[in-house]
């Protein structure tokens, strides 16, 4: 195939990996007996639950792949892909950790001063501190060139940051966020120079958090709003100015995982089981077709977890991985009220009816985070390319 | 200005006076919007005037039904304007005042007993339990079509005082209620009727939800439009980017063709033809058509059209929950693929050209 | 709705229609029995047979809504819809007249002179007299300003064209073509400018007619070459200069007619009658879903006719006709397969597999000819105010 | 350079000297293009020398048969270096030399008697029709896999020498052979195999179209991007407008899914695991991206790829064609969707996760 970029290796089998994924099965099935959690659609967005992810920590479940001496356990990518993955298809209340863990850990890895890594990144593997990314602003949309927030140095060399990030998923139960500023003015010939990335303490005084409430009345993401916070100067993330490198840096971690193909896995499980018990040839059918799609995602996405094993940032790849996922994601919905007579509702005595309702209702937001599925087409058109 | 559009624009008028809100446990619908509705003689138009409506054309009720759909009022009228009054007066019943709220429901695991067998509308017990019963709680009257007592054809079309019955708090995707009825022995009125009657009377129902999903489309795709020519990214409108282009386009087409099948389906209703099909018809089109434009919706206007202080969601919600209400998309779809099949393998063409 | 170039108002009952509408079935069942021709795909545009086109034309329903001076039988668009549907829908052999029909008599109507009306139409709804529409060029695609045949006065006051003009179809079996030519030079400020209609003699000398064969093998499309081809200067159609708006006044016509959504009409058919045979709930359901998109387009498709009565040329909602319609003339194929298994082959000894592979073979046309989804979209959005 | 670039560069070098055209009742494949492969010993990679073929290792015949897929060559290679050939030595049936082209069928509805009951490969007579046989009248050889004789569990594998026998010349979409085969008492040699056996054989099949489907996906993505990165429209090339491009990503994401699952079923076959799933969910999962990338490749190329002068028609057509051979997308979806509940209602995830 002529556009390299593109394409990716197989990913080779990882028997540590299918050990884990086993522990993690049995770990979840006990839970859910125990009932410490019930499955729900989008629970990486929504399912916040500190004790949880203490359990997690505690099972050595974050921080996977970090170095031991920050509280990692050096696994491999491949390793945390079965761990994430058996996380989402159990619909188990992942949020609060999710962004720490995924994201800003790695991002802390690579751009922190060894003071935070040494005091940070050891709570986010034990489950217990958590994280936001403020990149959007309530005028950039997907335009992130265009965020205001600005951070100044004072006397002191501290920063001074002033200005509102939104879409903080879960701000109010997070203790630090990495967030994108304005470190000098913008620049119409280089719109992407100037822009910094801080790490703040949620706590420290001038932050408000006001609730986003989205349509279902669900509060999971935040208005965060800096008002003269002063940011201690040793809290720059990175270089001064780097701050979209960084960001771009990031997305193969954040484009790529099984969550951006598995957030309504739970509608399927509850899909499979009425087919089970109905036998509908076409529903079957149906059924056939959705694993299908789930199945070349996972490989897709596995692909990049090995690349990143390989020590790779396969942006583009991850691009498809999200715009092929996160579309798969809300056609899980037609496909099912295709061949299925059921009403969607939170009330619903059926569990179907209820999924099918958590599914509809957190539909608008799986092409839309991350960056909408229109930009990453425009993403995967470079990389073919064509601008 | 033709008669409908001066019932738009009253409505148009009362509904600037009450602001679409979340529906939730404690306040399950607009009662203020009823009451100025009632008021206006509003929630009795399409039925005559000798059975205590207000009189006025069936295109009058529906002009009122799409208004309300549009500004997502919360409030029963599509139900008993083109559904339960229709209904009453089909099985030649009492109308219950238009002030107090009407609704419909399909009581199809519903046990009916005649009391009374005199000519005329009788009386009948009625016991089981009725599904999805749009307003549950919020209507006085519930107007329940039920089989027919075992040993009889057809239906039975029974006038339920619910005001005293129990309902669940069940709700649809956009909060409205959609509660469970729970009849034991409740003795109502109630007139047998053809299965052809219960059939129309359950295209009626669904032709009444394309209705309101064929203007909340059109009211969808007309925000967005907006939206994509006031909001700015990368330092243009964003309806000047091809790819919005082509996605309101794609929504345009499916707004169109809705409107085009959903009047149809009306004006046919309106001559007072079979609607059986032409009612499945609409109801499947304009499900397919919800797709589409509540995907396109929420993705021209981004993240800022999945908060709740956004309008959007007051209108795509209710689209996600309409289309498999008064009967899915599937469950139509079957019944419009058996009914074109009706006259044989080699006269689908024919039986589309007959639809509407 | 806001959005009133797209409304239109709903199309009154005709019972002369409907009249009609019986008598063209009755003929028709009469034909296919006696074996004159067979159930095709797309026969508007492979359905080659002048005898037939010909028994239309002694039947009047040729010319349809033309004055009776001009041979035409002052019919409403509304009648000529109801004729044009049923001849669709059976898959009649309509290829011969249809552009001359559909588009070439009435943009003689329009812009013809007398001598060309009086001589042209009559034959034209006679069915003795066809069309071919030279627009497209090998290099202009869907920018018909790039056009570059030229037409240029000669000392007696006629044409002389040199160019040529792609995808005419059945330039092979045709009499006339309606050709757009520049008459002038092209202007970078007004790219639709300086160009005009001619009404062009197929057999005048310096006319070659070479096949386009496409994927099929099917010999439909034609390569038509003028070289220093003298065309009397009479033959100008309309005005000079003004031939960019002549052809988008076609388009209406040419985008609004049952033969933008009925082109697989006949796999439909074919389907219904494997739907009746087995029964199958989903293939039943499939069935009613595409009913539902028919009964839409036809309304949408009978609206525009009504219009047409009433003396308007709608192009925004043509275009959406033509784009939602031939969006659904290819969906059909996918439909069918997800609720049959049937092999497509055009051996095949099933009806259903034989139109599946004829419907599947001519897809790549249905969204192409005639403006394509992406041109027309432009329009509609256009149409919607945004741009 | 790995041993596969190697074969692939030889495959092309091949290929270079014959061009694609268009299959015809008096032109049904390439020969010359089958004598080149042949005389390279390339019909035979990836099966033993031992029995008579060139050795190499699946991973070799794969990228074989890909290459001769991207470049529709017109030579049963998929069939006989993927199915056919595999078959045979899991039959443990000699192979016919591979220099002369052997095929697979399904024989669903032959009937098969025994003529032999000793030990080792027996004999058998074949009765009845094979439907759909690929390269029928080219092949010298067909591989039948039949029920096994009444009363016995399993099926048979028999080697039918078809050169003498009639087929007709039906054809799929691009033309390729997909004759009937009629059998009337045809003796052969064959072979039990257990049930499990054959539905791997199915699999094998379906596996080798969801290859040659994957690799020519990839090649008219390739030529799409080519073609609008070169074309010019209103001024600037079409891969400069936002709808194309969008359309080239929609392409991109379905051939990287078909490639990524594809290659995952191709690597477990090598394994040696069970492949009935993995091939089910590679041919679904290849036939569903065939309608979006086959689509959008003409929509993107316009009327000039819908030529029979452009070569993109060779890989559409075939595409059409090969989704729904060696079972269609529908009923390979119903195995799968079977497959991944066979360990009850509560199971489908950890099916899920052993498929591949």
């Amino acid at each position: 195939m002529s556009s390299n970029s593109l394409t990716l290796a197989p990913a080779p089998r990882s028997e540590a990996a299918e050990q884990l994924r086993a522990e993690v099965r049995e770990f979840l099935a006990a839970e859910l007996a125990a009932g410490s959690f019930t499955t729900h659609v989008d629970t990486w967005l929504s399912g916040v639950d500190p004790a949880f992810s203490k359990k997690l920590g505690e099972r050595g479940w974050l921080g996977m792949t970090w170095p031991k001496q920050y509280g990692g356990h050096e696994r491999s990518a491949m390793e945390r892909y079965a761990v994430t993955e058996e996380l989402l298809a159990a619909g188990a209340p992942v949020a609060a950790h999710w962004i720490a863990d995924r994201q800003s850990g790695p991002n802390l890895l690579t751009y922190g001063t060894e003071k935070q890594r040494q005091e940070i990144l050891p709570r986010i593997a034990a489950g217990e501190c958590f994280f936001v990314i403020g990149m959007s602003e309530p005028d950039s949309g997907s335009d992130l060139a265009s965020i205001r927030t600005k951070a100044t140095r004072n006397g002191d060399g501290d920063w001074v940051v002033n200005g509102a990030k939104v879409w903080t998923s879960n701000a109010h139960h997070s203790h630090y966020g990495i967030v994108l500023v304005r470190t000098s003015p913008s620049d119409s010939a280089n719109r992407h120079a100037g822009m910094s990335q801080l790490l703040i303490d949620l706590s420290l005084p001038g932050i408000t958090i006001n609730p986003i409430r989205i349509l279902d009345g669900g509060h999971h993401f935040n208005e965060v709003v800096f008002e003269d916070v002063v940011v201690p100067g040793d809290m720059l993330l990175g270089e001064e100015g780097n701050g979209w490198h960084q960001v771009t840096a990031e997305l193969a971690f954040e484009r790529s995982g099984p969550e951006r193909f598995l957030s309504t896995y739970p509608l399927v499980a509850e899909f499979g089981r009425r087919v089970a018990e109905t036998g509908d040839p076409a529903a079957l059918a149906t059924l056939g077709r959705l694993s299908a799609r789930i199945l070349a995602l996972r490989q897709m996405s596995l692909r990049i977890a090995a690349a990143l094993d390989r020590g790779e940032l396969p942006n583009i790849p991850a691009a498809l991985v999200k715009d092929v996922g996160t579309t798969f994601e809300a056609d899980v919905i037609e496909e099912v009220r295709r061949v299925v007579d059921v009403t969607p509702s939170l009330d619903s005595p059926d569990p179907l009816g209820r999924a099918l309702a958590e599914a509809q209702l957190h539909a608008p937001g799986y092409t839309l985070r991350g960056g909408t599925n229109e930009i990453l087409r425009g993403i995967v058109a470079r990389g073919l390319g064509l601008r | 200005m033709s008669d409908q559009d001066l019932v738009v624009e009253t409505v148009r008028d009362i509904l600037g006076g009450f602001e679409p809100f979340a529906l939730t446990a404690e306040r399950r619908w607009d009662a203020g919007l009823w009451g100025a509705l009632a008021e206006a003689g509003l929630t009795g138009v399409g039925l005559p005037e000798e059975a205590g409506g207000s009189g006025g054309e069936l295109a009058d009720a529906v002009a009122i039904v799409r208004t309300l759909a549009a500004g997502a009022g919360a409030v029963p009228v599509a139900e008993q304007l083109l559904v339960a009054g229709p209904a009453l007066l089909t099985a030649d019943l009492d109308l219950p005042s238009p002030e107090h709220p009407t609704t419909f429901a399909l009581g199809d695991a519903v046990t009916v007993h005649p009391v009374d067998n005199g000519d005329g509308p009788g009386r009948f017990t009625l016991t089981g339990t009725v599904p999805d019963v749009a307003w549950a709680g919020v209507a006085q009257h519930v107007v329940v079509l039920a089989p027919a007592p075992a040993g009889i054809e057809g239906a039975v079309l029974a006038l339920v005082d619910a005001s005293s019955l129990p309902a669940t708090d069940a709700s649809n995707l956009a909060g409205e209620p959609r509660g469970t009825l729970v009849l034991d022995r409740v003795g109502t009125s109630g007139a047998l009727l053809t299965a052809a009657q219960a059939s129309e009377l359950r295209a009626r129902y669904a032709l009444a939800r394309s209705v309101q999903l064929a203007a909340a489309l059109e009211q969808v795709l007309a925000w967005t439009v907006q939206y994509a020519g006031e909001r700015h990214q990368f330092g243009r409108p964003l309806g000047k980017f091809q790819a919005i282009q082509m996605e309101l386009a794609e929504m345009a087409g499916e707004v169109t063709a809705v409107t085009a099948l959903t009047d149809a389906a009306v004006q046919a209703l309106d001559r007072g033809e079979n609607v059986v099909l032409a009612a499945a018809a609409a109801k499947v089109r304009a499900g397919a058509a919800v797709e589409v434009v509540a995907r396109l919706a929420h993705q021209v206007h981004g993240a800022i059209g999945f908060t709740q202080e956004h309008k959007l969601h007051h209108l795509t919600r209710r689209l996600w929950s309409w289309r498999d209400e008064a009967g899915s998309d599937l469950a139509w779809s079957r019944v419009l693929g058996a009914g074109v099949l009706a006259g044989g393998p080699d006269a689908l063409w024919p039986a589309l050209t007959r639809v509407v």
